[in-house]
């Protein structure tokens, strides 16, 4: 199922990018997913994302770990490499060929199962070293490949589709992210194109952690009245606190906000996020401000979405670390092997 | 006592307590002995503590070059009052303590055939030496100066070391070259002068030279072109990662820019640590981790993938004691088993041994060739022994024109040049595929990398056949793997003939040709056979076919060498008879050919020495 | 095609969409097989995900009792258009296939051997159904219907089972009935009745249940008394926990209070579910965990604290086909190796492995009594074959008297009555220790457990001569754990003497059986040895001795029992030969009978079987 | 060196408590660990705090990983059971045990690098669970058994000992106990022992999660200018935002605070906390406001201790899952083992 062959027959008038992609080449796959699967519509949001901006597919790498939404990858961005690890690890992966070859862009999707449970610590602890990478989880409060458990994100007293009662404090992934020092965070809903596909530009170009918490149902186990990661539910729950836009250095500005309402966030590359506040209170610029809204409205029951926190002066583990400005995994012998009077020294110092 | 005096063959152990500073002085000590010329091993024994345990440093003389623990100490320098009994036990009759005499105690009375040696430490470091700190550290040096003198050994020699030792820190020549001056004159004038073991200044050592394992692991590591490292503190792997960053720091740091060529992560754990190595080996920079006991069991997982998704990797496992957290500052070889086949599943993993610091350089920088070429994680297995001691060794070498074998990895032109490329498909039939790296090519050569079931273009699949045709090709790379990995080395004993033959691996090679030559001297010629990689080579089992019995000696309980080399090839399991050492302590020449003696002792009947078991 | 109609000894096979509802249809044609008194033994052969995918369920039926997989199919019921062609090849000759003749096509070109009954199903389903679910839905068992009439099958067998399958839910029986009706009367009047494959009513069945080894597995924990569960979820292993809540929510909900007498944790992941597992033992309750596949591989750091710090413990690991994610829907014997010797250092196992349902409730009620008779991790290795498909079995036996062991405990009077209570101490010198729970005096019995090297008291120790001790200790337990672990089951060939044996274990059973059969038609008596637990028995090397050659019949690529087997002791491993298969499917008597005479046969030289290798 | 035996003469005007015990009754082995090691004074108090409680010593379970900070459970209370896991997975251990046994009292001792790194997965989720136990982390910022590196609780700039500056973010384990559900959430110094003791009293007494952040300086490693786990920079950087006095329920009240300043919080069973406030804005009842000021100071530099949560309503694991009364590892076979006629039924209905 995966990489079935598609025609490639190329209709003359269809729509090109700035580098000459079409739509098609970032597709993937068929997806194996259910009918109606949340996950799909993430999918289909990515590749919207990464044909507008122009970045060649062979130029991102997609990881994930395992479970239903890590089965993705497989299904966009089919000229992409991509490597589908171990239940919980990807940030490791990840973590590793990010080293190894700064130039690309990592793009990371892994289920809140693979994120918040088994893989709690490298997810918490692949913020702490401001990896660049946009790490997307596609959560829906439960283990949809293992048939309807519920995740550690499901909310208290939300009840599984087998009718039994979540007991335990959900992990809100926001939150963590926010209070790891992740960079840029946000959240979505699979449902919502509209906001989603400028969180993933804006995400993808951030130069440093940024995560997206996407809501996605799950449409087999976790989709019935009483869940509160249904469809209905988020609908009905939904507040966002900003509209986001995220302009690409090289394009026009075309986006037409009422100005006041507007904010701009220009990085250094001079690529600009623009954000119109929904709520005026909101500052997405303040960490502890961010951190305090988020927490303060899951207590009243609302699932906020948006931009809740991105920092213009983020930098990633490179530039922490200090290495070559040429990627790791491109140096020669020549660069990487000393000479044989360097051992002749070493030697030396040895006897 | 001795009728004359002996020279150049004995040990000295040196009793302290942890977090004193002892460490350095006795190294001192061995290194003054390699510098007259002469084969030292020094030992470190130390407590999983940080301070204020017993910890003990052997070091071995002997001229005839055995660096192996031989077991028993002729001088012991007891330091630590609360192992002071058991020290004084420790001394071979005949042997000499030196101890703390500043409080006036009767230890004549404890043994008569010891001599005992008091200097009153304590109480001339309080009159010599003015701040506390300085008063404790110096007792060390003021031993080291009169060992000295003691063993007729060169002051010269001594103080040259302290000088290299304090480049750029002057200011503690000095206070340092006065305490060993101290030492040296007490022994001299107040304790007689040299005893009845001596230092003498030979030339054996022109090509040799004094180093730990681990650092030779790291830098060889550095010359085999690693960038990239994830890893998580663990004794005694730990110095393995220190050591690859004092030398990358060195060598791999740009000069104009300050840019480093080269990354270390401390990951969270084990998991998260090999995890960054398989993912940058991926992506096609040279990584690796090092870890030891617990970690192994925490790396299986991923350990996996590596093997069935064929991502090269290179972890160094420094062996200690187990099972569990077990004896974490001892040595043993009991990870063959858990590693040969490391993960659920039919796993198999490629295995090194290296048995000297020379051997770990050559291997750390093979090892990532090995990686590349067969696509696969490559473990090196050292352990604590040979890791955290100084081995003296053949010095290092590299030949210049050595190139990194990067295995069969397609380029963008590479990609351009090839049909219908598939990531599993053995095109050379020799069961290794080609692959890519992300991003080599604009529109060629992308696949998907899964530890799931996948065709030979990387393709899911729960295809019986597909599945069948993958691990079957899996088996068909390990076979290859033997013409890329290091080839046992065998010895046959010179001029004799013999039905007795003795495999071996790793760090047990010092005391195991101490007892060859000990077994040859007693008319026992044995031939012997030094694995250096599994899967095991046909000369292995060439070897066992052409003996009437092979002793296989190992340090572990389970005999798991053993163990492998049944598992590979049919072979006459009993005439493999294990011999096994597994207290956590290094193997010694007394107790391999003891073992050895009695097995062929028809009085000792049935075979059964504590350790050396037969039965397994 | 058949010249008589074939009755009680045919395969039928449903090929289907997953996530269609199609399996409960077709589990309603097994269920009434084995209502008619015939053996019955279906599999279901499903994908990793769960929608959309193909999937296949096959039924066997067979009146001499042969449950095992037979390869092949005689009826094939098709129900998936992407599969459909090869579905259709499937089918031997001389069989039917079934397929929905909605949209008119012309299947007849494709093979003229089979004969094709198509019913409009779709078609049917629009007009009697009105909405769309349903319609979906009474699709699987309108087919189910005509099935009864092909086979000329008790048409009120089906309409119990619907009434009792609908208890509660009654509103639903008249539309099943309807389905069932319709499918009945359109191959009754259309088809032209019944084929030449028949059901015929037997009284085979008398002291026989149809059921899952997972779900006998979760009920035998409850008989054996097991209170804490911490498990993680993954597939095929889920449903043991799945069938433990089921039956312990069944007996052991206080009727007053409504309180549990059981606890059961969803953890994070495999490390902490067995941790707490580990943590309730230690404290004196019976626990246990389950996983498949990588769960071993993370749970192995734990498994040697568990070995080396004597701490009970239950794992049951339904295998799945390895290495790493490997085939997570398919079945395996891969994790031989890796359970035997789970973890880093010396360590070594108690593994049983359960061949039937009954066998699973057996031993999992009996792996509680050995893990605290033994303090030591008993895992039972079950697989996806015998775990997840209702198995034809002998029914579950218990035995009222039957007490729990609880092993060697000693209790506030316990320790009042001894003096010097040790925890390691081996006053029994079986190996085994008495051990205390946490809170069991108020002054005696408290001790420190660890999984560092610990002494006779349980105090942490450097020693070397302790450590031998203790895990010499071990060796020993080991070694009476074979007093207690089941036996192994040998069937000598009635009558007839052979010079050849097999071994096998678990769910290769059904199959070897028959295959014993086969071959003593064909003259060719074999001698036949089910390993039931390792360590193994001294049974198992008198068998390997009394026989010249033994077939190792396994479900993996290694040959990995065989590698257990000579692991233990000295054995001629030629006699040895590996019979292998491992494409995850589940082995069938035709491999298996195959392999042994084509190894017997001089013409087929070498042996070389694909999948069945002689050569390890 | 554990369990050392100690001559066992009594002075006969040896202090008792309630129960009849003597301090002595409390101690341990004879630590290992450096002299001045801040683990060694959190021992201290932890035997002070269970000899005031008069808890009898062997119905405590003390449970801890690897480090040496988990090593100290040998130092103390030696007639308790105890427990010395693997590294990082103390959690899951005590999850088992106290499953096994809700009668006991579980007392959990980790380090930063035990709980904060490798065991960051289960210190969330046990949390999250609820389990009834008190949870100490003897944070130092560093490796101490490994010989000094940085843990993930270690300041951005804060040098290690070999001069390393640490480049990661930190993991505040305070404000991720809070966000994860914890229901009695403090801060201490090992230093302090006023402070430190009343809160081990409290934490042990209270009914679900209770977790102590207790700074505890590595004097080998991490005690030097430029660390900010040092003793000096702590005491200058160390703010208390209330001072707390647990009295248990049987106790007569005996601390007197000036009445304006004191909030008194009591719990079902009757026993009182009494807090100090020493900061006015302070509120320990409401999670988002506690979450808030500590990520608040943290972001201003300064260490703030004291009691920042408590949940009076706090259930635990047992209740949620309504478990047996009885312990379940005192459940005999009539209890747990159903009759052979259940299974004929179940035989029936396999048939
Ligand atoms: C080590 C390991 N444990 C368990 C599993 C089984 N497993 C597969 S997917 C999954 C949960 C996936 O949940 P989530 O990440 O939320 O993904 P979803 O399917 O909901 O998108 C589990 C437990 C596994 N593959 N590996
Ligand atoms: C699985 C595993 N990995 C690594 C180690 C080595 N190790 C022992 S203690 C320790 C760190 C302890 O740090 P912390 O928990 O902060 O304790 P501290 O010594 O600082 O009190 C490590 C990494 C181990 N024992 N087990
Ligand atoms: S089970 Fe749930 S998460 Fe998985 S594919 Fe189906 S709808 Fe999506
Ligand atoms: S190393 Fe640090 S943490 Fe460990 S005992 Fe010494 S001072 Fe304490
Ligand atoms: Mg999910
Ligand atoms: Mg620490």
């Amino acid at each position: 199922m995966s990489y079935m062959k598609k025609p490639q027959f190329r209709h003359p008038h269809i729509v090109e990018n700035d580098i000459g992609f079409t739509r098609r080449d970032y597709e993937g796959g068929m997806s194996t997913l259910c009918a109606g699967c949340g996950h799909d519509s993430i999918s289909s949001a990515i590749m919207q994302a990464v044909f507008e901006l122009s970045i060649e597919p062979h130029r991102i790498v997609k990881l994930s770990g395992i479970g239903c939404s890590s089965k993705t990858p497989t299904y966009f961005l089919g000229k992409s490499h991509g490597f589908n690890s171990v239940h919980g690890r990807m940030p490791s992966i990840a973590t590793g060929a990010n080293l190894a070859n700064k130039d690309l862009f990592y793009l990371g999707v892994s289920g809140d199962g693979d994120s918040a449970s088994i893989g709690l610590g490298q997810f918490a602890h692949v913020i702490r070293r401001r990896l660049n990478m946009l790490y997307i989880i596609e959560n829906n409060g439960a283990y949809g490949l293992t048939k309807g458990q519920s995740s550690a994100t499901a909310d208290v007293g939300s009840r599984s589709k087998k009718g039994e009662t979540n007991i335990y404090n959900p992990i809100d992934v926001v939150s963590l992210a926010i209070d790891m020092g992740a960079t840029f965070v946000a959240r979505s809903f699979s449902g919502d194109k509209e906001q989603l596909v400028p969180l993933i530009k804006a995400g993808l170009m951030h130069p440093g952690f940024a995560f997206i918490d996407c809501l996605s149902p799950c449409v087999t186990f976790n989709d019935h009245v009483g869940s509160t990661k249904s469809y209905d539910f988020i609908r009905e729950h939904n507040r966002a606190v900003n509209k986001t836009d995220f302009i690409p250095m090289k394009n026009e500005i075309t986006a037409n906000y009422p100005e006041g309402a507007t904010e701009v966030i220009r990085s250094h590359d001079g690529s600009e996020l623009r954000l119109q506040k929904l709520e005026s209170e909101y500052n997405p610029v303040n960490r502890a401000a961010a951190l305090d809204q988020v927490v303060r409205a899951r207590q009243s029951g609302t699932v906020l979405t948006g931009l809740f926190y991105v920092d213009t002066e983020a930098n990633d583990l490179h530039s922490v670390l200090n290495t070559s400005s040429k990627p790791l995994n491109q140096l020669n012998k020549n660069q990487l092997c000393p000479e044989s009077d360097k051992l002749k020294s070493i030697n030396e110092s040895l006897r | 006592m001795h009728s004359e005096s002996v020279v150049n063959d004995f040990v000295v152990k040196f009793a302290n307590v942890n977090g004193s500073g002892s460490a350095s002085a006795n190294h001192l000590f061995a290194k003054a002995v390699f510098r007259s010329g002469v084969p030292v091993s020094p030992r470190n024994i130390f407590p999983s503590n940080i301070q204020g345990l017993p910890t003990w440093y052997e070091v071995r003389v002997s001229e005839k070059g055995y660096t192996g623990r031989r077991g028993g100490a002729d001088i012991v320098v007891a330091m630590n009052a609360q192992t002071f009994f058991d020290d004084v036990n420790e001394v071979e009759s005949g042997g000499y303590l030196i101890y703390d005499s500043t409080k006036p105690t009767d230890v004549g009375v404890l043994r008569d055939d010891v001599t005992f040696l008091g200097i009153p430490l304590m109480d001339i470091c309080l009159h010599e030496f003015g701040n506390i700190t300085q008063r404790h550290l110096f007792k060390n040096i003021v031993y080291v100066g009169a060992l000295c003198a003691l063993l007729n050994m060169e002051l010269g020699i001594f103080k040259n070391l302290i000088k290299e030792q304090f480049k750029g820190k002057e200011k503690l020549v000095k206070p340092n070259e006065k305490a060993l001056d101290i030492g040296f004159q007490y022994a001299h004038d107040q304790l007689g002068g040299p005893i009845d073991f001596r230092v003498e200044r030979r030339d054996l050592l022109s090509n040799k030279i004094l180093m730990e394992g681990n650092d030779a692991l790291g830098l060889g590591a550095v010359y085999g072109g690693a960038t990239v490292v994830g890893w998580y503190p663990i004794t005694p792997s730990t110095s393995v990662v220190e050591a690859f960053s004092k030398y990358a720091d060195q060598f791999r740091v740009d000069e104009g820019t300050g840019e480093q060529l080269f990354s270390i992560v401390q990951a969270e754990d084990e998991l998260s640590a090999i995890g960054m190595a398989i993912g940058a080996n991926w992506s096609g920079a040279r990584a690796f981790t090092a870890t030891s006991g617990p970690g192994i069991s925490l790396m299986s997982e991923f350990l996996g993938l590596a093997y069935f998704a064929e991502i090269p990797l290179v972890l160094f496992n420094i062996q200690r004691g187990g099972p569990s957290t077990g004896l974490p500052t001892r040595t043993q070889q009991s990870d063959v088993v858990s590693c040969a086949f490391a993960s659920h599943g039919d796993t198999k993993q490629i295995l090194l041994f290296p048995s000297s610091p020379t051997e770990c350089f050559e291997f750390s920088a093979q090892s990532f060739d090995l990686a590349d070429r067969l696509q696969t994680p490559v473990i090196v297995l050292s352990d604590l022994d040979l890791g955290m001691n100084d081995w003296c060794c053949d010095e290092l070498q590299w030949d210049d024109s050595r190139e990194f074998d990067r295995g069969k990895v397609l380029d963008a032109a590479g990609l351009d040049a090839v049909e219908n490329w598939g990531r599993y498909r053995d095109v050379d039939s020799d069961g290794i595929c080609y692959r890519t790296y992300p991003g080599a090519h604009s529109s060629k050569g992308a696949y998907f990398t899964r530890g799931t079931s996948h065709d030979s273009d990387a393709r899911y699949t729960e295809s019986g056949a597909a599945y069948v045709e993958n691990v079957e090709r899996l088996l068909r790379k390990y076979e290859t793997s033997k013409k890329y990995i290091p080839k046992p080395i065998i010895d046959y004993t010179e001029g004799k003939k013999t039905s007795y033959g003795i495999i071996y691996y790793g760090s047990t090679e010092p005391a195991l040709r101490e007892s060859l030559d000990e077994l040859l001297e007693g008319d026992l010629p044995l031939n012997a056979l030094r694995i250096r990689s599994f899967p095991l080579h046909a000369e292995v089992y060439e070897f066992i076919e052409q003996h009437k019995t092979i002793f296989v000696v190992e340090q572990n309980r389970d005999a798991q060498m053993r163990q492998l080399i049944i598992s590979q090839q049919n072979v006459d399991m009993s005439k493999l008879v294990p011999i096994l050492h597994f207290d956590g302590t290094p193997i010694t020449e007394r107790f391999i050919s003891n073992a050895i003696k009695d097995y062929l002792d028809p009085k000792v009947m049935p075979f059964s020495l504590g350790q050396g078991k037969r039965a397994i």
